[in-house]
């Protein structure tokens, strides 16, 4: 049954990848893109219910295993992978239409698409470290695709510098695997099973520990490096800057949760086998530096995609700081964190995306008056940004209260920083979108009618969530950071 | 039937207070003046000049400017209004007057500075350049004595535990003698507000309407006739309250209870006498002192406030 | 409880309710803005009084409480009406009922959609403050605070095309959300024990906290709620803020936002913290005399009319927070009757200032809408153009300066009395102080006296500086209710202070666990300690000036025939006189800025004698903006200017990067 | 006891990957470059095979056969064919000059040495210190990347730097998971077919391979 359920959502995006290798070039391209999606969100409602109900489940002879924390995760990729490819409809018409795009470009596009969320999926899904590897740099493959999508100078140094990067830090994610295993197999002995997350999980206290704390480092490092953690992060924003909008939204808004999530998961291992709170701290330490760093970077930011990219790297670093800190609280804080940062970012990219389609660059100096032109993007771009900024009552504010709130009372040395690049991240970004917004401005109205929908329900969500969360979801998230300690 | 009797008594020596004070202010100017012209040694216009003043004044048509509006015509109401009953709630004679437990000292502040503030808007009611200059410096010169005067009254208050007037004339008066240094300061701050307070030479002159210098004068330049009569009158009341309020501060020997009929008579000898000799002595300094520039009263005025705050400093000092 | 079994609370919740539900109305009203002007607006005024009158009803009721099922997870929305909460709300509807009003006729002219936004916004901004008077765990406080800031901002940001007022907006909601931050670290500081459940106001009352760490919380608040009242130095939003914003909305945030942090500073101070340390006090004195002498200083010499109002909002918050101070060192020596008696005067004065306040903020918004301007250099002579708004405002003017019998006075009256009263506290250095802050209490109140004057006399009186005005309007029907209520109000809360005095002290039993109680006894006069030290009757006062006056007049006009001619004004021989030549607004304040020079920044160029078309132009800046501000943010683009060296663009050291990163976590690890 | 042959063989197949990684990193020439890459594959396919024969595992058989086919033969050639299509044959100055760069590296070898020390004493069997060796090739690739300025010479780098990897994951650890192995290859050829397409795409842009053309992106 289980299997089945799996299977469905694995398989969809990937027949929806190989349909659209196929007819990528046609004219209903996009909407079987958004229909396929749709059916990957349908099969992943279905999963989740299935585990939040009954548990945590193992699938083809263990190879997949799914409990509360991977398939909140796998509900919201394909969720927000659904709605971007709402998004990247009309969007990606409005782009041809500009002449930036041509057939063939689209005809990659749409089938990389899938292929990246299948590639996510199944990071998110395996139950074999060897696998979560192959699967991220399949991701990272397919997304360098994407971002060099329009052959552009800047858009080809932008992916090559992530392609080289990223490969790195995967190559040192494999080091610390194989170092993994080279632990593990000494416990478990040899084959399959000394790769299997569940397995080392059962026997994490036996683990040889320094080999562990090898691992963790490369793998910190290497996984790292995908997050998007200072100093590791250097790739991040010309990628967020220079691919397609759709694209940066699925980046910060997806891929970054997925090599967390591996991450986090090596970290449930080494503390174990430890017993001490050393990977924790490495995460808290990386996490601080981000936050620190990234905020100060925004007030230098010119470019729209570029400065929110910034805001991505901030983020990632809080949640990352939350993760590290342990306890229930703030493991419930970070997911849910992960989740409304999610909806939120990818809302305001789309806002950004129309915005720049509409003045025709990124350049913020350039963009003005938004709310003139078209009220529903200006509103849409504005209050994504006080979301995002933690202004209640947005959801934001909600995690980043019982983080900072837990961080009080576990840390009180990490709340001073925490607080004062949150101040200044507020300041930097709400001083370049406030005159972006508001003003008066030549812009003229777009070809196509802008996707509104997605940037709103997000918004709708995200409010919803920091005002009220429902008992059943707060549950699922509780029994997740249960699984996490 | 007891109380009620002597709260008769108490209203009827209110009503004589009220009367008695509006009917002498005028007297005290003219001694005022009387005093200067014999020391400048004129013969003078004689102690009774201000009533001829005033019944001429009231006897005139008025004259108003075309844009005069209501605030202009009502403020001589106002202003005579408050002054009399400020003249009117301090304890001169005797001391339980019903009316002082409605308004303390604070209150009496409170009444100078309500006058104050409707004058100096009639007074930029015409929109001419003397009327808002005259208001602009009158509020410079009262912004500083107006804090002085609380703390002086302060200073009293601290004293006697009580910011009603009788009580501080009571304890000042009728319990044994102390010397107070704190009252010292106090006196000599007092001093400096009566004199710009009520315009007189250092700070201001009464008696020119030479544009540069004048304050109060520019105020009132377009008030004419009735409406004028009601202003002088107002501004010889403050006279008289202030040199009553010192009185009642600082020499306050001689103020009855209610009902003391024996010690009536002597308590008018008393105020009559207390009157003339500060009233002569107010026209002595003015004759010695010569008008300052009107930058320098604000240096004037902050003397007489830092006085009045290092009285008050005195007195939780020595606790007298 | 009561008969019914329902208890304020739920009627709050029911009045908020109704106002989110008037604010959506709005939005989809768009279309007919004149339904959004006559229905919706005086619907929302209603909700105002009623509001109010829950207030009032809840000053005497027990405490009520109530948890929402919204919020966290494990903390849940909690609400709390108790008599403090019950005072502020009275404060909130009684002040807005005057503004909706007068927002009814104010936003006439307003575009359709414009004012459906604003609609919403404004009443999500008076749903916003409700609710940070109602909240009880530090969530739902921070959710409503920040919500209220937001409101606010988009308010005052309502003409977004200039960009002033875009600047204005950044400043304002800069400075909000940095306090909001240190409000934040105050509530942490103040958890009960550990889990998100210590963030209820009730773990906070639980928890015992050592004096350092007390002290700290209170430092953190003082700070935040600071930052939002405009206390020193966190005030320069204030007066960018309030100019920008339409009048009624500057009306509402000078008059009950402000407030709201005098609130959270009472809450935090006296509910909350259970121990209170001396120190407190004196720190809160001494900021309070500073920020209310400097606005004071800074609004004599303003030309603009709503920064001269902002800046004497600034001042009363000083006076405010003097009220505070000298209510926890009285509390903290044990004198309770003293603290109930200044903490009295300092409710009764945050009652006033939201009165008089409002009106002179609405009122500055008739003369906008009457003559388009607010540069009181262009103004002049509008008595005799709006003698409806002219007359309103006199007495909010009269309020404001402090003079009797309206309600100004009758604080300033109970707080120099608690400064009278203070001696006989154990540590001479305060003994020392009190006096010099009684002065410097006196000297703010009659510069402020100074400033009404200048305010009302330069826009009201005179000739008019300009022809445009020669035909302003006056002030429509519903602006003329709007302002009419909130005149009487001033007028009534000074005539009856007995009465306020005698609601106050359920809210001064509930902090001090005294009250103040009235020793005269009757409703006439109003005695704090005994008849025998001090005693005040407005009624009688005004009855005595009213009598005296009308006395006079009869007199007048039964002895003397009383014909008026009417002429031009004295020219004193110079025929040639024009309007121009009228004392201006910065004239009227030159001497302010000559006597307080230091303290300003003056720039300003003086023509040559021989300049043909001469020009003054003088301009007093704030020097703690050069001073604390500009330093503050050279040093965060001098950080983020180090910050952007790491991304050089350049892959062989972002390659190096890595490589430097994983060669030091082995080396360290 | 005598140590048994095969494992002698092995530590001298390190010794030589080591070897090769040291003549790489000194290597200018593109082409001796490539030539270098296939003979690490070719050493780490022998070295694969003979762990596979000595632990008898069957799985690692077909990934020695695997490394031979990928690594030895085709990529090698697609990367001829390539560096032979856009006629780059020379990367001449490196970013920072070969000796200071060989000190570097003799450096790293030590430090990766230390580093296993500890683990290679858990390690039983033959793969006894050859985690260490695997360390010092991972992190002499990457030195290398830094130091490149051609972008093939920095994805021939990479792709040595991979070699590394594969030398662990079968040398040191028993070999991995078959499927895992697979999953690796598959990546690594598609890595290189995605490495290809970009090298022309990057020449029609910039008109060169020398990724310092590359430097637009940053905040400033």
């Amino acid at each position: 049954m289980i299997d089945l359920q799996l299977l469905a959502l694995l398989l969809i995006p990937l027949l929806g990848g190989g349909l659209l290798a196929v007819f990528g070039s046609r004219k209903w391209a996009a909407e079987l893109n958004s229909l396929m999606s749709f059916f990957t969100f349908a099969a992943s409602v279905v999963l989740t219910v299935r585990v939040v109900d009954s548990g945590p489940q193992v699938a083809f002879n263990e190879q997949f295993f799914i409990d509360q924390f991977n398939v909140f995760l796998v509900a919201l990729t394909a969720f927000v992978a659904f709605t971007t490819s709402l998004f990247s409809r009309p969007y990606m018409r409005i782009e041809q239409h500009h002449g930036k795009l041509t057939t063939g470009m689209l005809h990659l596009y749409y089938s990389m698409y899938q292929l990246f969320t299948f590639a996510m999926l199944v990071a998110l899904t395996t139950n074999n470290m060897g696998i979560v590897w192959v699967a991220m740099e399949a991701a990272t493959l397919t997304t360098v695709l994407l971002v060099s999508l329009y052959r552009t100078p800047a858009s080809l140094e932008a992916a090559w510098k992530y392609f080289i990067l990223c490969g790195v830090g995967i190559a040192l994610a494999l080091f610390g695997t194989i170092l993994l295993y080279f632990a593990a197999e000494r416990v478990l002995g040899q084959g399959g099973t000394a790769l299997l997350w569940t397995h080392l999980n059962q026997v994490k206290g036996d683990l040889e520990p320094t080999v562990l704390k090898l691992a963790f480092i490369f793998l910190l490092v290497g996984y790292g490096t995908k997050i998007g953690l200072v100093p590791l992060h250097s790739w991040l924003p010309d990628a967020h800057a220079e691919g397609p909008t759709p694209v940066s939204a699925v980046l910060s808004g997806l891929l970054l949760n997925v090599a967390l999530c591996a991450v986090v998961r090596s970290k449930v291992l080494v503390d174990g086998s430890l017993g001490t709170h050393f990977a924790g701290n490495l995460m808290m330490g990386f996490g601080l530096l981000s936050v620190l760093v990234a905020s100060f970077s925004l007030f230098r930011q010119k470019d729209i995609k570029r400065m929110f990219a910034y805001s991505s790297i901030e983020h990632m670093g809080l949640i990352t700081f939350a993760f590290g800190m342990g306890g229930p609280v703030a493991t419930f804080a970070g997911m849910l964190h992960m989740t409304v940062h999610s909806l939120t970012k990818s809302a305001i990219f789309f806002a950004v995306g129309h915005a720049v389609q509409k003045v025709g660059t990124q350049q913020m100096d350039s963009i003005r008056g938004l709310l003139q032109v078209s009220p529903t993007v200006g509103w849409g771009l504005a209050l994504g940004t006080f979301a995002i900024l933690g202004m209640p009552p947005f959801g934001v504010f909600a995690s980043e209260f019982l983080i900072i709130t837990t961080a009080m009372h576990e840390y009180p040395w990490a709340t001073p920083i925490l607080l004062v690049s949150l101040g200044v991240a507020f300041a930097a970004i709400f001083g370049k979108i406030q005159p972006i917004v508001f003003g008066e401005t030549t812009a003229k109205p777009l070809p196509h009618s802008p996707a509104l929908i997605p940037v709103f329900a997000h918004l709708l969500l995200v409010l919803m969530l920091g005002l009220y969360m429902p008992p059943y979801l707060a549950d699922w998230y509780r029994q997740a950071a249960a699984l996490l300690g | 039937m007891m109380e009620n009797y002597d709260l008769l008594l108490a209203i009827l020596f209110q009503l004589a207070q009220l009367l008695l004070v509006v009917l002498l202010a005028p007297l005290l100017t003219g001694w005022v003046n009387q005093c200067q012209a014999w020391l400048q040694n004129r013969s003078g216009a004689g102690v009774l000049q201000p009533y001829r003043v005033l019944r001429k004044l009231f006897h005139k048509d008025a004259v108003i400017a075309h844009n005069a509006s209501w605030l202009f015509r009502v403020t001589p109401y106002i202003v005579f209004g408050c002054m009399w009953l400020a003249a009117a709630i301090i304890p001169i004679i005797a001391v339980d007057l019903p009316f002082s437990q409605a308004a303390d000292v604070i209150a009496l502040v409170g009444v100078f500075a309500l006058a104050r503030v409707f004058i100096s808007l009639a007074a930029m009611d015409i929109g001419t350049a003397f009327g808002s200059l005259g208001a602009r410096r009158e509020m410079l010169v009262s912004f500083l004595a107006e804090p002085a005067l609380l703390m002086v009254l302060f200073t009293a208050s601290m004293i006697s535990h009580s910011t009603q007037l009788p009580s501080i004339v009571d304890t000042l008066a009728h319990h044994q003698f102390v010397l107070y240094p704190s009252l010292a300061f106090a006196a000599l701050a007092f001093v400096i507000v009566l004199l710009a307070e009520n315009a007189r030479i250092p700070v201001d002159n009464p008696a020119t309407h030479l544009e540069l210098t004048m304050i109060h004068e520019a105020m009132i330049l377009e008030y004419s006739a009735r409406h004028l009569a009601l202003i002088e009158w107002a501004s010889s009341l403050k006279l008289f309250a202030y040199i009553s309020i010192g009185i009642a501060l600082f020499v306050p020997h001689g103020i009855i209870e209610v009902g003391n009929w024996a010690g009536l008579p002597l308590a008018i000898v008393l105020l009559l006498l207390k009157l003339m000799l500060a009233g002569a002595g107010l026209a002595v300094f003015e004759i010695v002192s010569a008008k300052l520039r009107i930058f320098r009263a604000p240096e004037f005025l902050g003397t007489a406030f830092l006085l009045a705050v290092l009285g008050l400093l005195i007195h939780f000092l020595l606790g007298a | 409880m009561n008969a019914v079994g329902i208890l304020p609370l739920d009627v709050a919740g029911w009045l908020v309710q109704f106002w989110i539900a008037l604010g959506v109305a709005g939005l989809f009203l768009q279309r007919a803005p004149q339904l959004i002007n006559n229905i919706v607006f005086p619907l929302s005024a209603l909700t105002s009084l009623l509001l109010a009158a829950t207030g009032l009803w809840a000053l005497a009721m027990p405490t009520g409480v109530m948890v929402l099922p919204l919020g966290l997870p494990d903390l849940p929305f909690h609400l709390r009406l108790d008599s403090l909460s019950g005072f502020f709300l009275i404060l909130l509807g009684a002040a807005s009922l005057g503004v909706s009003l007068f927002s009814a006729g104010y936003f006439k002219t307003m575009a359709g959609s414009t004012l459906g936004l604003l609609c919403l916004e404004y009443h999500l901004f008076l749903i916003g403050m409700t609710l940070v008077l109602l909240a009880d765990d530090a969530y739902m406080f921070m959710v409503a605070w920040e919500t209220m800031a937001l409101a606010s901002y988009f308010l005052v940001t309502t003409d977004h095309a200039i960009p002033d007022i875009r600047k204005a907006g950044y400043l304002y909601l800069l400075i909000a959300h940095v306090g909001a931050i240190a409000i934040l670290l105050s509530f942490g500081v103040m958890q009960g024990g550990n889990g998100i459940a210590a963030y209820t106001f009730d773990a906070m009352r639980a928890a015992q906290l050592d004096p350092f760490w007390s002290s700290a919380a209170f430092l953190l608040a003082l700070f935040g709620f600071g930052a939002k009242a405009g206390v020193l130095p966190m005030h320069v939003w204030l007066p960018e803020a309030h100019p920008a914003a339409p009048s009624p909305v500057s009306a509402l945030m000078s008059g009950v936002m402000l407030k709201t942090a005098i609130y959270g500073i009472l809450r935090v101070t006296f509910d909350l913290l259970d121990t209170q340390l001396w120190w407190w006090g004196v720190l809160a004195l001494g900021l309070g005399l500073l920020t209310a002498v400097f606005g004071v200083m800074f609004a004599a010499v303003q030309g603009d009319m709503k920064r001269l109002l902002a800046y004497s909002s600034i001042e009363n918050i000083g006076l405010l927070l003097v009220g505070i101070g000298l209510t926890l060192i009285f509390h903290v020596y044990g004198k309770d009757a003293l603290a109930a008696l200044a903490l009295t005067a300092t409710l009764y004065h945050s009652l006033n200032h939201a009165m008089f306040k409002s009106l002179l903020f609405v009122g500055t918004g008739a003369i906008l809408h009457a003559t388009g301007e607010r540069n009181m250099g262009r103004l002049g002579g509008l008595i005799r153009r709006m003698p409806w708004a002219s007359g309103l405002m006199l007495v909010g003017v009269l309020a404001i300066s402090g003079l009797p019998p309206l309600n100004g006075f009758v604080s300033e009256w109970l707080l120099l009395q608690a400064f009278l009263l203070s001696p006989g506290l154990p540590n001479s250095y305060i003994n020392m102080l009190v006096p010099v802050a009684a002065a410097v209490i006196a000297l703010a109140a009659a510069l402020a006296a100074y400033v009404m004057v200048k305010f009302y006399g330069v826009i009201f009186l005179g000739q008019p500086r300009e022809h445009a005005l020669e035909h302003a309007h006056d002030a429509g029907i519903w602006e003329r209710i709007g302002m009419g209520w909130l005149a009487l109000a001033c007028v009534l809360l000074g005539l009856a202070p007995v009465y306020v005095v005698g609601q106050l002290d359920h809210v001064s039993q509930m902090l001090l666990g005294a009250q103040l109680g009235n020793a005269a006894g009757n409703w006439i006069f109003l005695a704090p300690v005994d008849t025998e030290r001090a005693s005040y009757s407005p009624l009688y006062f005004m009855l005595a000036v009213l009598g005296v006056m009308l006395l006079t007049s009869v007199l007048v006009r039964r002895l003397y025939h009383g014909r008026v001619r009417r002429s031009d004004p004295w020219d004193c021989g110079f025929p040639a006189q024009t309007a121009r030549m009228q004392d201006t607004a910065e004239g009227f304040g030159q001497p302010i800025r000559r006597i307080f020079e230091p303290f300003f920044k003056i720039e300003r160029d003086v023509p040559s004698p021989f300049d043909t078309h001469p020009r003054y132009h003088g301009q007093s800046d704030d020097r703690l903006w050069y001073i604390l501000y500009l330093p503050i943010k050279h040093l965060t683009e001098k950080f983020s200017s180090m910050a952007g060296l790491l991304q050089h663009g350049r892959i062989h050291l972002y390659l190096t990067y890595t490589f430097v990163t994983l060669i030091v976590l082995l080396v360290f690890v | 006891m005598q140590i048994p042959y095969t494992l002698q063989f092995i530590n001298l197949l390190a010794a030589l990957l080591l070897l090769i990684a040291f003549a790489m990193l000194a290597q200018r020439r593109i082409l001796s470059l490539i030539n270098l890459f296939a003979w690490q594959g070719a050493l780490l396919a022998l070295s694969t095979f003979i762990v596979a024969y000595s632990t008898n595992q069957h799985h690692l058989y077909y990934s020695a056969g695997l490394t031979l086919l990928l690594k030895v033969i085709l990529l090698p050639y697609l990367l001829h064919r390539l560096i032979h299509r856009l006629n780059v044959r020379w990367d001449v100055e490196t970013l920072i000059n070969i000796p200071t760069t060989m000190l570097v590296g003799i450096a790293l070898v030590i430090f990766s040495f230390n580093l296993a020390a500890p683990i290679s004493q858990l390690a039983e069997g033959i793969t006894r210190g050859l985690i260490g060796i695997a360390l010092a090739c991972v992190l002499l690739s990457l030195l290398m990347m830094l130091t490149r300025r051609k972008a093939v010479s920095q994805v021939v780098a990479f792709l040595s730097l991979e070699n590394g990897l594969f030398f662990a994951a079968t040398s040191a650890t028993q070999g991995m998971p078959l499927v895992v192995e697979l999953g690796i290859a598959l990546d690594v050829l598609v890595a290189t077919f995605i490495f290809g397409v970009f090298f022309f795409q990057i020449r029609e842009t910039f008109d060169s391979l020398d990724i310092t053309h590359m430097e637009k992106l940053k905040d400033d």
